[in-house]
């Protein structure tokens, strides 16, 4: 098969798998799962061998794998529909087939499968336990996923959206796969809907990312309207690049181009959730752990960072506009990190680190960093579904801990209440601490130091100001991760729950092994070529092959001692700092970062409430509902109503009932009763006689044409 | 060579003699008989135009393969009618069947 | 030797030759050859078919631990000479209340629809009939003639028991077509011709191990085409006494049986053609065309023994079992193959042979498996529904 | 005259002989027999036509299925082993004259169109009519359309003849 046909197939098996589970198989949960694994792995075979193909095209940049098709037929011309794999495709899908693989098989194994059906069972909350009896006693156990096919035909479709975007070689089909992300973030968010928080955090998701892609939807249009394409190829061409410079927007000094790409940023915004759109993040985490690794850490938040990247010649082109990206990223690694300091829930701790994290990349991207982003982009989804999935192994474990002494009231989640579990969980642990460790850049062996030290030398070489912030970053980074591990897995439980976790299923731990693997090793593929020592043993193959992405390279920096022993220092200082604050804190109350202020998130949430939906509320409710539609509307319709009943009582008594009545409706009756009686005889019920009749008159018909009127 | 015209003729007097059938048998099945002459004749003529016309465009033989389709949807389920009204009417013939309501 | 290579064309050549000096013109002189091979095989063919009777009977009696005829010749060589006689001499009789005309097409329309098939089939590379490039659905449009035959025999004979023996036999043969026309369409597939010579031409991989299973459908359905055991309903000597040839006596029923023999013959011919190469064994038949046909024909017969192994081994189906085992699982069973097959070539199409013959057998064996688990669990849901819910099993009590 | 003529006169007197059978003869079954070979007779004008796709597919379809199909219906629907009474209609002799009216129409036609005179251009000898066929109805850009409705008029026919036919005790 082309590599080309290969491409267009690749987002097919998961949509499929979708719709099969939904319409057949979604009573038997092993056929469910089946499906959806056995089309991820058909997925993930084609992008592997795309990966394999497009690694070994020298120069791939100029010359991608794309073919494209006529779509929407235009007034005279087509818009085109296609794909594209060029080399950021092809790496960013290698870690989008990896990452969805290994959560598709791990949310096997978080649901239950294989356990009992639930005592309680009810649609919409998370399963219960199951009592069970055995060598005469009673006790109880993990139960199964009530909803379990449910949510393998929404990941399925979510990995459909996110191949669709990621092979779009335009705009709007990335779009596209872009809103079904969203979809399937919202309905995944809402799976256990009967919670209200699940709701409530579903609705906010949906209505925070909504601001930004209407600001993208805006983006598109008005690209589409200077350029009138959509293909990123056409766009890219040098002399559109330059028209699009060129022109100003109009507004506050902006290019177009500047003003596109501004506007665009905004749905990466929304979607990669930076400041101030970042709200929906955190809370994004009642959805089941598999989805918070998958959509909120590995795939659609990236996807936001992708799309940036993808957008990058646009958005290079105006330096008020990259100023401003590199602004937000900055700010927002910053802010999420503080912020995570001082959480508890060992989920939320990773939320606010992945928009601290995402927050790097665009800030790496603000300050021209290409390459370094679309590295960090691929190690930071490999290390933090690690971590989310360690995380959810971790909470599994506490749950059993959690069934077996029947105190519900224990939340699973908090950190606080672990403890000790490295000897109950050791998987569990020691692919945590490789993830943990990636995140905080350990030197050397984690893949998350080179691609972080890369976008603080290339910040260090560009933008002082962004470096020092990312660098802090970094520190609270490696701070707030040992905290988390410290909390986690060191010392002694801290509470009975604790001490009887255990440790999960090979179906979660194999993706943990096999993506630790990745979080170490995928490092090495960026080592700058200048490193001391390390440069130059294997070939810094990411820069040159993601490099190629773009039509001129980017030139790699020279080696400079400051960032790498900045990026040293503020790593294992925080890993120790954190270790050290942290060894003997038993509970919440020991712990000194638990400021309100970043407890409760800089209050952002209450300021949107008090800024923004209170007025709206209160719009809704007086100026629209009180005033323009009881008073003005019904006003109005109150105005109409007795003038047009008048009307149409006199219409009716001087001309409905003695006009169309009498004559046109008793007549036509009349008429044809009439008829009726006369035409009886013709219907005989015999159909040869119909058919003599009528080829009788088709025979007269076509000889007075033939005859008299074609002749 | 065979003159067009003579395709056309006898295909034309195929036609005929089914119509013929159609209009005159009191069996239905028999009818049904004379329909697919009917059908039949028209493939004729469609071939040869396909044979006479350009080679090479094969609307000719895949409009003919249509009416295949189309003449054997017509019998299966004109088979079926009569065999019904069989069932219920003991009759097959169709001036007998001349309820306007079963 | 030119001779041993391609005999046809030189004995064409020689003829011509002949009858060219003779003045004969040339047309004629196509015309006569053609007719001359045709009498030659159809010759060949009917002297093969007194054969078949001798080995069709020693063998069932081998099967049933009999001797079989023994007396005339050796090993009973001369018997189905003397059973020839015996049907030429015997009474032509025609039913009171027969439909002349009809009743005395029926035979020879039956004996024709074998003999056509010999028209496509390849012998070897250079000795074909006709190399028809619609070869698969010739043979299909053969059996048709044949079903043909059939129902004109059963109907003209006035005898309840041939109607019978008819309706059944043609609505078998009518069933089991469709499955049949499918599989053969996976050769076509793979072959990329419906030519039955170009489907020989392609077996550089016997098909058979493309496709396992479409060669068991294909012997399947030929087996029910021929309305030999299990299949043979519309004969069943013990309730229709023998069907739709009940009336038939002499050298017509001579004519339906030894139709049936090389008919049977013919299908093992085609299923060794189809699925397992035809003439090509690892490059015999380039030697020598005679090489090519004897090839064949082993192979031929051992799809006529393997044939006959089943008749003789099965009992007979009832014949809404056979119809419900068409319709609910050979003929769905063929499509889900026939569009695997597609989906596969496609999908392998520019692949290594070992990689293509591979897939193709391991889709062949999935689409097998998951038939028959899907056969199996809805024929225990048939059972558990027809004989009543079984009583809790001991362990089921428990959980 | 030339062979070809003389052979296609052949068929086409034999295959209206039969047609004429079907529409007259008083036996159902004869009838229903005399059909099989007026397709036959298509079948051979197809072939003349150099239409080998299409002579088989007459075989398969129509001799093999529709006619005995209808053997079958003519069978199942009579009390009896042999017809009884007319087999024509009273008005039999008006569908005589329509069918001779519709006849002279049609001839009058063909004689009155110009491109009666045309004549076939020698069969492309590396055209293969069969595979280009298959194409034709699969190809996105020919008729795959067409034939994909035809599929899906096929199964509408066949389980409404399903649903009618089926016997419901």
């Amino acid at each position: 098969m082309t590599t080309e046909t290969l491409i267009w197939l690749i987002p097919l098996p998961p949509v499929l798998a979708f719709f099969l589970i939904v319409l057949f198989t979604n009573r038997n949960k092993a056929l469910s799962h089946t499906i959806a694994v056995g089309a991820a792995l058909l997925s993930w075979i084609g992008s592997m061998v795309v990966f394999v193909r497009a690694v070994g095209v020298e120069h791939l940049g100029e010359h991608p794998f794309e073919s494209s098709v006529n779509w929407l037929p235009l007034a005279d011309s087509w818009f085109r529909i296609g794909i594209l794999v060029d080399p950021l495709t092809a790496v960013t899908l290698f870690f989008v087939a990896w990452t969805v693989l290994m959560i598709f098989i791990y949310s096997i194994g978080y649901h239950n499968f294989g356990q009992p059906e639930g005592d309680h069972n009810h649609k919409g909350l998370p399963p219960h336990g199951a009592t069970i009896e055995e060598h005469g006693h009673k006790h109880v156990v993990p139960s199964v996923e009530p909803m379990y096919s449910r949510f393998f035909a929404f990941i399925g479709l979510f990995a459909f959206g996110m191949f669709t975007l990621v092979v779009s070689d335009n705009l709007l089909t990335m779009f596209v796969g872009w809103e079904i992300m969203g979809l399937c973030s919202y309905l995944l968010i809402g799976f256990w809907y009967a919670k209200p928080s699940a709701r409530d955090a579903a609705v906010k998701a949906f209505m925070t990312t909504r601001v930004g892609d209407v600001f993208m939807l805006l983006g598109i249009v008005y690209l589409y309207s200077v350029t009138g394409t959509l293909s990123f190829r056409e766009i890219f061409t040098e002399t559109t690049l330059h028209t699009l410079a060129t022109i100003p927007s109009g507004v506050l000094g902006f290019s177009t181009a500047g003003m596109i790409g501004l506007l665009l940023f905004i749905g990466t915004v929304g979607k990669s959730a930076q400041f101030p759109l970042h709200v929906w993040l955190p809370d994004a985490m009642e959805g089941p752990t598999p989805v918070s690794a998958m959509i909120h850490a590995a795939t659609m938040v990236s996807a936001g960072v992708y799309a940036a990247i993808r957008m990058f010649p646009l958005l290079s082109l105006d330096s008020q506009t990259m100023s401003i990206v590199a602004f937000i990223g900055a700010f927002t690694a910053l802010f999420a990190a503080t912020i995570a300091l001082a959480q508890n829930d060992i989920k939320r701790v990773l939320a606010f680190s992945t928009i601290s994290q995402l927050g790097y990349m665009i800030a790496a991207l603000g300050i021209g960093a290409y390459v370094a982003a679309v590295f960090h982009l691929i190690t930071h989804a490999f290390f933090k579904a690690l971590l989310f999935l360690g995380s959810g192994s971790v909470i599994h474990g506490m749950e059993h801990g959690v069934l077996h002494t029947g105190n519900h009231k224990v939340d699973p989640q908090d950190m606080f209440n672990m403890g000790g579990l490295k000897n109950k969980m050791p998987i569990t642990f020691w692919t945590f601490l490789i993830g943990g460790f990636a995140l905080s850049g350990f030197p050397l062996i984690t893949a998350g130091f080179w691609s972080k030290d890369e976008i603080l030398a290339d910040a260090f070489a560009h933008n002082l100001p962004v470096f020092i912030t990312l660098a802090v970053a970094a520190f609270l980074t490696a701070f707030y991760t040992m905290r988390q591990i410290t909390l986690t897995f060191l010392g002694e439980p801290r509470t009975a729950e604790a001490e009887h976790a255990q440790e999960t299923k090979w179906t979660m731990t194999t993706p943990l092994i096999i993506l630790s693997v990745f979080a170490i090793g995928y490092g090495w593929v960026g080592i700058p070529e200048h490193f001391p020592l390390l440069g130059g043993l294997i070939p810094n193959w990411i820069h040159e092959f993601v490099g190629g992405t773009l039509a001129e390279h980017p030139e790699a920096l020279d080696f400079n001692i400051v960032p790498l022993l900045t990026s040293l220092v503020v790593a294992l200082g925080g890993l120790g700092l954190g270790y050290l604050f942290y060894r003997n804190v038993n509970s919440a109350a020991e712990d000194k970062l638990q400021i309100g202020f970043l407890k409760n998130k800089y209050y952002i949430d209450e300021i949107y409430d008090v800024l923004l939906i209170k007025p709206v509320t209160w719009f809704a409710d007086k100026v629209v509902y009180q005033i323009m539609d009881k008073g003005f509307i019904d006003g109005i319709l109150h105005l109409f109503g007795p003038g047009t009943q008048r009307i149409g009582t006199s219409i009716r008594n001087y001309f409905d009932l003695p006009v169309i009545n009498r004559f046109f409706g008793d007549g036509s009756a009349n008429a044809t009763y009439w008829s009726g009686v006369k035409l009886r005889v013709l219907q005989t019920g015999r159909i040869q006689q119909y058919l003599m009749f009528a080829l009788i008159l088709f025979l007269a018909i076509g000889a007075v044409l033939y005859f008299f009127v074609l002749a | 060579m065979v003159p067009l015209s003579w395709y056309l003729i006898f295909s034309a007097a195929l036609f005929s003699i089914g119509l013929f059938g159609v209009l005159s048998r009191r069996n239905a099945v028999a009818i049904l008989l004379g329909v697919e002459l009917m059908l039949n004749s028209v493939n004729v003529n469609l071939a040869a135009f396909w044979r006479y016309g350009n080679v090479t465009d094969l609307a000719g033989q895949v409009f003919a393969i249509i009416v295949f389709a189309v003449a054997a949807a017509e019998v299966s389920v004109g088979l079926a009618l009569v065999i019904s009204v069989y069932r219920k009417r003991k009759t097959v013939i169709a001036d007998d069947i001349d309820m306007l309501k079963f | 030797m030119e001779f041993l290579k391609d005999p046809l064309k030189v004995a064409a050549d020689w003829l011509s030759g002949l009858l060219g000096n003779w003045g004969v013109p040339d047309l004629w002189v196509q015309v006569l050859i053609g007719f001359i091979g045709i009498f030659i095989l159809i010759a060949l063919l009917m002297l093969l078919d007194i054969l078949l009777v001798w080995i069709e009977r020693k063998v069932v009696s081998r099967f049933q631990s009999r001797i079989g005829p023994n007396r005339l010749g050796p090993f009973g060589l001369i018997q189905p000479f003397a059973d020839i006689i015996k049907l030429l001499i015997k009474e032509d009789t025609t039913p009171e209340g027969a439909d002349k005309v009809v009743y005395n097409l029926a035979p020879i329309l039956s004996m024709m629809s074998v003999l056509i098939l010999w028209a496509v089939v390849p012998l070897a590379p250079t000795i074909l009939g006709v190399d028809l490039n619609i070869g698969v659905l010739y043979i299909i449009a053969a059996g048709a003639i044949g079903t043909l035959s059939i129902i004109m025999a059963g109907w003209s004979s006035n005898n309840k028991y041939s109607l019978i023996g008819a309706f059944r036999e043609v609505a078998v043969m009518l069933s089991f077509e469709i499955p049949m026309l499918t599989v053969m369409l996976i050769p076509t597939i793979f072959a990329g011709s419906m030519g039955v010579g170009a489907i020989t031409q392609a077996q550089d991989t016997w098909f058979v191990f493309l496709a396992p299973l479409a060669a068991v459908i294909f012997l399947i359905a030929a087996i029910a085409e021929l309305g030999r055991a299990p299949f043979d309903m519309g004969e069943a000597e013990s309730e229709l006494v023998s069907g739709y040839n009940i009336e038939y006596s002499g050298m017509k029923f001579g004519m339906f049986y030894a139709g049936e023999l090389l008919h049977a013959f013919t299908f093992g011919g085609f299923w060794a053609i189809m699925f397992f190469g035809g003439y090509r064994f690892f490059g015999l038949e380039q030697v020598s065309a005679f090489l090519a046909i004897a090839v064949l024909f082993f192979k031929a017969f051992i799809g006529y023994w393997i044939i006959m192994w089943v008749k003789y081994t099965l009992l007979r189906i009832r014949i809404d079992h056979m119809l419900a085992f068409n319709w609910k699982f050979l003929t769905p069973v063929a499509f889900v193959l026939l569009m695997v097959t597609a989906f596969m070539n496609a999908l392998l199409a520019d692949t290594p042979t070992w990689l293509y013959v591979g897939g193709m057998f391991l889709s062949n064996v999935l689409v097998a498996w998951i038939s028959l688990e899907v056969a199996r669990s809805v024929s225990r849901r048939e059972r558990e529904r027809v004989e009543g819910a079984k009583p809790a099993m001991p362990e089921a009590s428990n959980s | 005259m030339t062979v070809d003529q003389i052979i296609f006169l052949v068929v086409a007197l034999v295959t209206l002989f039969a047609a004429l059978r079907v529409v007259t003869t008083g036996n159902l079954v004869h009838a229903a027999l005399w059909l099989i070979a007026a397709l036959f007779g298509v079948a051979v004008t197809f072939a003349i036509l150099h239409a080998s796709f299409l002579a088989v597919v007459q075989v398969v379809v129509y001799i093999g299925a529709i006619a005995i199909l209808f053997i079958f219906a003519v069978m199942l629907t009579r009390k009896e082993m042999r017809d009884r009474g007319p087999q024509m209609n009273r008005n039999w002799w008006v569908g005589a004259l329509l069918a001779a009216v519709s006849f002279g129409g049609l001839v009058l036609i063909v004689y009155g169109w110009n491109g009666i005179t045309k004549t076939a251009s020698a069969y492309p000898s590396d055209f293969d009519a069969v595979s280009a066929l298959g194409n034709a109805l699969v190809s996105p850009d020919a008729y795959v359309l067409p034939f994909e409705v035809a599929s899906v008029l096929l199964v509408a026919a066949l389980i409404g003849a399903v649903y009618v036919a089926y016997n419901r005790k």
